[in-house]
């Protein structure tokens, strides 16, 4: 029962953070692609959607140093420019998750009863299927535009955090602290809000973190299978996909959208985990 | 344990209507319509041939009438046909790939346990250890893989370069006249890849998991007691420590069933593979709702029979909940 | 003649705030079937004492750098691992004060004890098994065997306990270490099992390392007490006398804090100790007690009090006694 | 002050999930009367139901059946928000220091919450009582910044009663406040208690498992078993000549000092 004793406020937490050397080294690459997405008309040195064909399938040079795909376009320049699909479709499918996650799980916890059974009930439900395959259909049957992407992915990842903040829900509604507060005559509202959420969130925050991540992949993967952003927007999937095309000859086009994937991921991975080692120390192993 | 199981099953009758409910409500949420695509891509079909369609498919009928006619077919398991050419039972297009899909998946379980699991116990016996350390940015990298990136890495380096292994389908080109060792062997060389890529992810997840799990049991005070009788570290690591942090790997098992269906689809189509992942994929390319819908509620009762294996797995394995308090 | 005798025990701890130490120059000697109270609050050192006898400190981030402890006439300390595992749990054996986080959730009683058992004599399984359901007779366990096949939920925190006991017995051990035994327990279990513990005493000529923060058990229970206060001994001398005149400031705050009733109601308040245990990682210099010490001279903030012989048998640290 | 009669409440549990539930009677014909300004103690084992009275009391749980007279009127009977201004009237202390403070509100916002939602006090008027009532247990009033992981167990259950005291109860109930602490400073604490109480003419319950504990500290004892209460005499009579034989069992059990 002691987990929480030295949890202490954001202050305490971000002191944590910042010893964690694998975090800040997390943090630095989000922030490092954070600054690409917004800075791609600046940084990128080719337009990423011009097309030279003196310069098709150009392996790596001083010139294209991630090389050039098969209508002379810039990789680089593409994948500057793909960081930004990965970014907006991240940040707001997991968005959606976290804001549906919290919802549900709040009140399934907080209310109990068949409220629980009920919201309960929905999640398992969910959870049955194969989420890309809930994923695909929809986006197969709708236009496969960045917008439907976002919401269907944040639509069918919001299962673990709802079951997350439950959790937390329930055995913080039995804490002292919050019986103390039942018993001052603190409203409900207030006791969820002051009492229960900033106690209960850091798990599901962790795992939206995390669950940036694992929405960038998805995404990659659904460009890769011909129904994400649709080309010429370049993302780092459909670059991918290019690669699967001329597997025999460019190598480079599958190897740097992968290698950009694997480090953005990482990225959020270490820092997910980092947030997770801060705001409850115990867990640190 | 059998009037659980048998309550288990009844309870599960409920879960089962969400399933179908789900599925249906997914497909025909999306706009545009099965028929579409047969009508398109037959430029001659006339005004009236639609119709026809639409009555066969029964497609006027109000939503709700639909879902009802749905689910009394699949009742008797009758899925329906295929929109494809074919137009082959929908049925029988999961049966062919659904031993192809378990096949994969069961290879690639056995390999994650098997690897992961020392891995997760040395690791955590060694902490800090140089080999702890090296696991850990391993799985850190396994973690953030795309699994389709990796297979077309693993294509590029032993299909192409080193040309060690096929890199596409099952079989190899008369596979029905080879001898049963070397269809064995031919098997094996074609399900190499793609089962290694299908466990990769769970690899890392798993031996992580395994070493924090072992970890966390080593601190509790029955390993206290078990040193303090004199039992030599093999045993208090081995027997001791390790039945109890393997528990929860149970639960783990059952819960990752849909993402390791789900996870087929990139990986069975890059390797070509007819499996669940393949068929669905290629079913939703082509609008084939029977075979979508079909997959999804096979593959939702599924992962709910692997729940409740697993669920009732655990109880057997752990005696504070098969003999309850 | 003294069976354990540990002399200048010193044990630290690595902590992100810097060196803990948790036992600091601790010294005593526990007689062949005598019992010796470990008395003293949470982190005074006792239990990390107690562990250290059997090498039980994990490591890092503890560590043991100084002292030596006999056993038989043998250094623990210089034992190699291998040597020091036939004496974990056959000639000295430790009971814990949670008996159910103790035992092993996933193993039965019966099988926890055959390993012990087993792990130290030659004997068959069946053998084991007959010793084993013996042992959980003589702890007072009913219907010993079918309890042999019971897993620890299924037990009573009492019974759960004395199936540890009837483990840390399983080998006859010279010594059985009992840490905290009865904290966890209710007061009428409490009774019963320091009872047991006084019978089993004798019937099998064990000397017993009673670990308490409770002054009560000890006037009733033990020989010998020596009182730990932030990982040094303060005051070591027989129970009797401890009770008739307590020297150490510490002692003397520790008796007024325990309640007790008075028909009368004379005392309103009780004598209580101010202030709170330093922190060992960041320890004063001078007597560690001296910030909370109504005797306090200016003397005892620079320098650490010797722990000296105030009478015969009477050990004391502190300068103003 | 406060009158408990035939107060019942039962637990449906299910041990596993093989077996139907089975019922526990927590909380069996409980009845209880509280004397303005005095100190009633409550002592039981584990499991003996103290603590389900204590939160059947606060309403925290709702009984079976029962009344509860406060003032003349059966607060059992009043709707949750009806009850919202009695809440002030009655206070509680719990046992665990570390689970009764919200980890991430600082003591000044732990302490001040009662009397801000209740409308007692705001902005700097707020801030003063708030440093008065840390004053009053003990602390320092810059306590008010920190956060409760930066005190120790002792500290922390003065916080736990200057909250309980922040909306000027009548009533407080204290449940084991001390069972978590070490001796010397479970004397720290109790000193406290009894010196708030003789100070703001508080009307205490006070549970505990530790019999020297409650004959110490209060003017009547009740002994709690299996949900039910088996002797209630003064706290002399108790320590002289229990009747009950629970009671003989638990007063005999006591390890005692030497005189």
């Amino acid at each position: 029962m002691t987990n929480m004793t030295e949890i202490g406020g954001f202050k305490a937490f971000w002191r944590r953070l910042r010893k964690n050397r694998l975090a800040m080294t997390g943090s630095g690459i989000v922030l490092l692609l954070v600054l690409a997405a917004l800075l791609a008309p600046w940084i990128a040195p080719y337009d990423p959607t011009e097309i030279d064909i003196d310069q098709i399938m150009m392996p790596p040079t001083l010139q294209h140093p991630l090389g050039t795909d098969m209508l002379g376009r810039d990789v680089l320049s593409r994948m500057i420019y793909g960081s930004r699909v990965s970014l907006q479709v991240s940040f707001i499918a997991v968005g959606i998750a976290l804001m549906i996650g919290v919802i549900f799980g709040s009140l399934a916890g907080y209310y109990g009863g068949k409220t629980d059974t009920v919201v309960m009930r929905f999640v398992d439900l969910m959870l049955c299927f194969p989420s890309f395959f809930l994923i695909l259909s929809v986006i197969a049957f709708l236009e496969p535009s960045l917008l439907n992407i976002m919401i269907v992915i944040g639509l069918t990842s919001w299962m673990g955090m709802a079951r997350l903040v439950r959790a937390e829900f329930l055995s913080l509604k039995e804490r002292e602290f919050v019986l103390a507060a039942k018993a001052q005559g603190i409203p409900d509202r207030r006791i969820i809000v002051r009492h229960l959420l900033p106690n209960a969130i850091a798990p599901a925050v962790v795992s939206a973190i995390l669950g940036i991540g694992a929405a960038i992949l998805t995404e990659s993967a659904l460009s890769f299978l011909g129904l994400g952003v649709q080309p010429p927007i370049p993302s780092w999937g459909n670059i991918l996909t290019a690669g699967k095309d001329n597997i025999e000859i460019a190598w480079w086009l599958s190897l740097f959208p992968g290698l950009a994937i694997l480090i953005t991921i990482l990225g959020y991975n270490l820092l997910g985990e980092g947030a997770r080692d801060a705001l409850d120390p115990r867990l640190k192993l | 344990m059998a009037t659980y199981i048998l309550k288990r099953l009844i309870g599960m009758g409920p879960m089962l209507i969400g399933i179908t409910l789900i599925s249906f409500v997914v497909i025909h949420l999306a706009p545009g319509e099965p028929t579409d695509m047969q009508t398109q891509l037959n430029p001659k079909a006339s005004a009236e041939a639609y119709q026809r369609l639409r009555e066969h498919y029964g497609l006027n009928d109000p939503i709700h009438i639909q879902y009802w006619n749905w689910l009394k077919r699949i009742a008797k398991l009758d899925l329906g046909n295929s929109f494809r050419q074919d137009g082959r039972p929908v049925i029988d297009k999961i049966k062919e790939a659904l031993p192809i899909t378990i096949l994969l998946n069961v290879l690639s379980l056995f390999l994650i346990l098997l690897v992961s699991i020392p891995i997760g116990v040395l690791a955590a016996t060694r902490q800090y250890s140089l080999f702890d350390k090296l696991t850990t940015v391993v799985v850190y990298i396994g973690f953030a893989v795309p699994t389709f990136w990796l297979a077309l890495l693993m294509m590029i380096l032993f299909g192409l370069e080193l040309g060690w292994l096929p890199i596409s389908g099952l079989h190899s080109f008369g596979y029905e006249l080879f001898s049963p060792a070397q269809k064995f062997s031919d098997l094996a060389k074609h399900l190499a890849l793609p089962v290694f890529v299908a466990a990769f992810g769970g690899l890392a997840g798993l031996s992580r998991y395994m070493r924090l799990n072992l970890l966390e049991v080593i601190r509790q005070d029955y390993i206290l007691t078990a040193r303090a009788k004199g039992l030599s570290e093999n045993k208090v690591i081995y027997k001791h420590a390790l039945r109890n942090a393997l528990l929860p790997v149970i639960t783990i098992l059952g819960l990752s069933i849909p993402g390791l269906i789900g996870g087929g689809v990139i990986f069975e189509s890059i390797f070509s593979i007819p499996g669940m992942g393949r068929l669905f994929y290629e079913s939703v390319m082509a609008r084939d709702y029977p075979v979508v819908m079909g997959i999804l509620v096979i593959g939702g009762v599924l992962t709910l029979l692997g729940n409740l294996i697993a669920d009732a797995s655990y109880a057997l394995a752990d005696p504070r909940i098969r003999h309850g308090k | 003649m003294s069976l354990l005798q540990i002399k200048n025990l010193s044990v630290q701890f690595d902590t992100p705030q810097g060196i803990l130490k948790a036992v600091d120059d601790v010294s005593f000697e526990l007689d062949k079937g005598e019992t010796l109270g470990l008395v003293g609050e949470s982190g005074c050192g006792k239990t990390v004492t107690s562990l250290s006898i059997l090498r039980l400190i994990p490591s890092p981030p503890g560590r043991i750098t100084q002292g030596s402890i006999l056993f038989d006439g043998k250094d623990l300390l210089k034992l190699p691992e291998k040597e020091m595992r036939k004496i974990r749990g056959s000639e000295i054996a430790m009971i814990f004060q949670e008996p159910m986080t103790a035992l092993n959730p996933v193993f039965t009683i019966g099988n926890q004890i055959m390993e012990t058992i087993r792990t130290h004599r030659k004997v068959t399984q069946a053998q084991a098994r007959d010793q084993a359901e013996e042992l959980l007779k003589v702890v007072g366990i009913p219907e010993p065997k079918r309890r042999l096949k019971s897993y620890p939920h299924e037990l009573s925190g009492g019974m759960r306990q004395r199936a540890m006991i009837a483990i840390a017995l399983s080998c006859n051990p010279k010594i059985l270490i009992a840490d905290e035994p009865t904290t966890a327990l209710d007061v009428t279990i409490q009774a019963q099992i320091l009872e047991l513990l006084q019978k089993l005493q004798e019937e099998f000529h064990m000397s017993i390392l009673l670990i308490t923060h409770d002054l009560g058990i000890v006037a009733e229970r033990v020989r010998d007490v020596a009182i730990m206060y932030a990982g040094k001994i303060v005051e070591q001398t027989s129970t009797k006398r401890l009770f008739e005149n307590p020297l150490h400031p510490y002692t003397r705050g520790l008796l007024g804090s325990i309640p007790q009733f008075d028909p009368a109601r004379s005392q309103k308040r009780l004598k209580n100790i101010p202030g709170v245990v330093p922190d060992l990682r960041m320890p004063p210099p001078g007597c560690l007690f001296s910030d909370r010490c109504f005797m306090k001279v200016s003397h005892c903030e620079q320098e650490i009090p010797p722990l000296e012989e105030k009478e015969a048998g009477h050990g004391v640290r502190c300068f103003e006694v | 002050m406060l009158d408990i009669r035939n107060l019942r409440k039962t637990f449906l549990l299910r041990s596993n999930f093989f077996e139907r539930p089975s019922e526990l009677v927590a909380v069996n014909n409980v009845s209880l009367s509280l004397q303005k300004g005095e100190i009633l103690g409550l002592v039981g084992e584990s499991g003996s139901g103290k603590s389900t009275l204590a939160r059947l009391i606060l309403r925290l749980l709702e009984p079976d059946g029962g009344e509860i007279d406060y003032q003349g009127q059966d607060i059992l009977k009043l709707s949750q928000k009806a009850f919202r201004p009695f809440r002030k009237e009655i206070q509680i202390v719990f046992q665990d220091p570390y689970a009764s403070l919200n980890p991430r509100m600082t003591v000044g916002e732990i302490v001040g919450e009662g009397p801000k939602v209740h409308k007692m006090a705001r902005g700097k008027e707020l801030k003063d009582r708030v440093a008065e009532l840390l004053q009053q247990v003990g602390l320092r009033p810059e306590a008010a910044q920190r956060y409760p992981h930066e005190f120790s167990g002792g500290q922390r259950q003065r916080i736990g009663i200057a909250r309980a005291l922040s909306v000027n109860p009548k009533i407080l109930i204290a449940d084991e406040p001390v069972s978590a602490l070490d001796v010397s400073i479970q004397a720290q604490i109790l000193n406290l208690l009894l010196d708030l109480q003789e100070k703001l003419d508080l009307t205490m319950l006070f549970i505990a498992h530790d019999l020297r504990v409650v004959e110490f500290v209060c003017d009547r004892v009740a002994v709690m078993y299996r949900g039910e209460i088996v002797e209630l005499e003064t706290a002399e009579q108790i320590y002289k000549s229990p009747q009950h034989p629970y009671t003989q069992k638990l007063l005999s059990a006591i390890p005692k000092l030497p005189k």
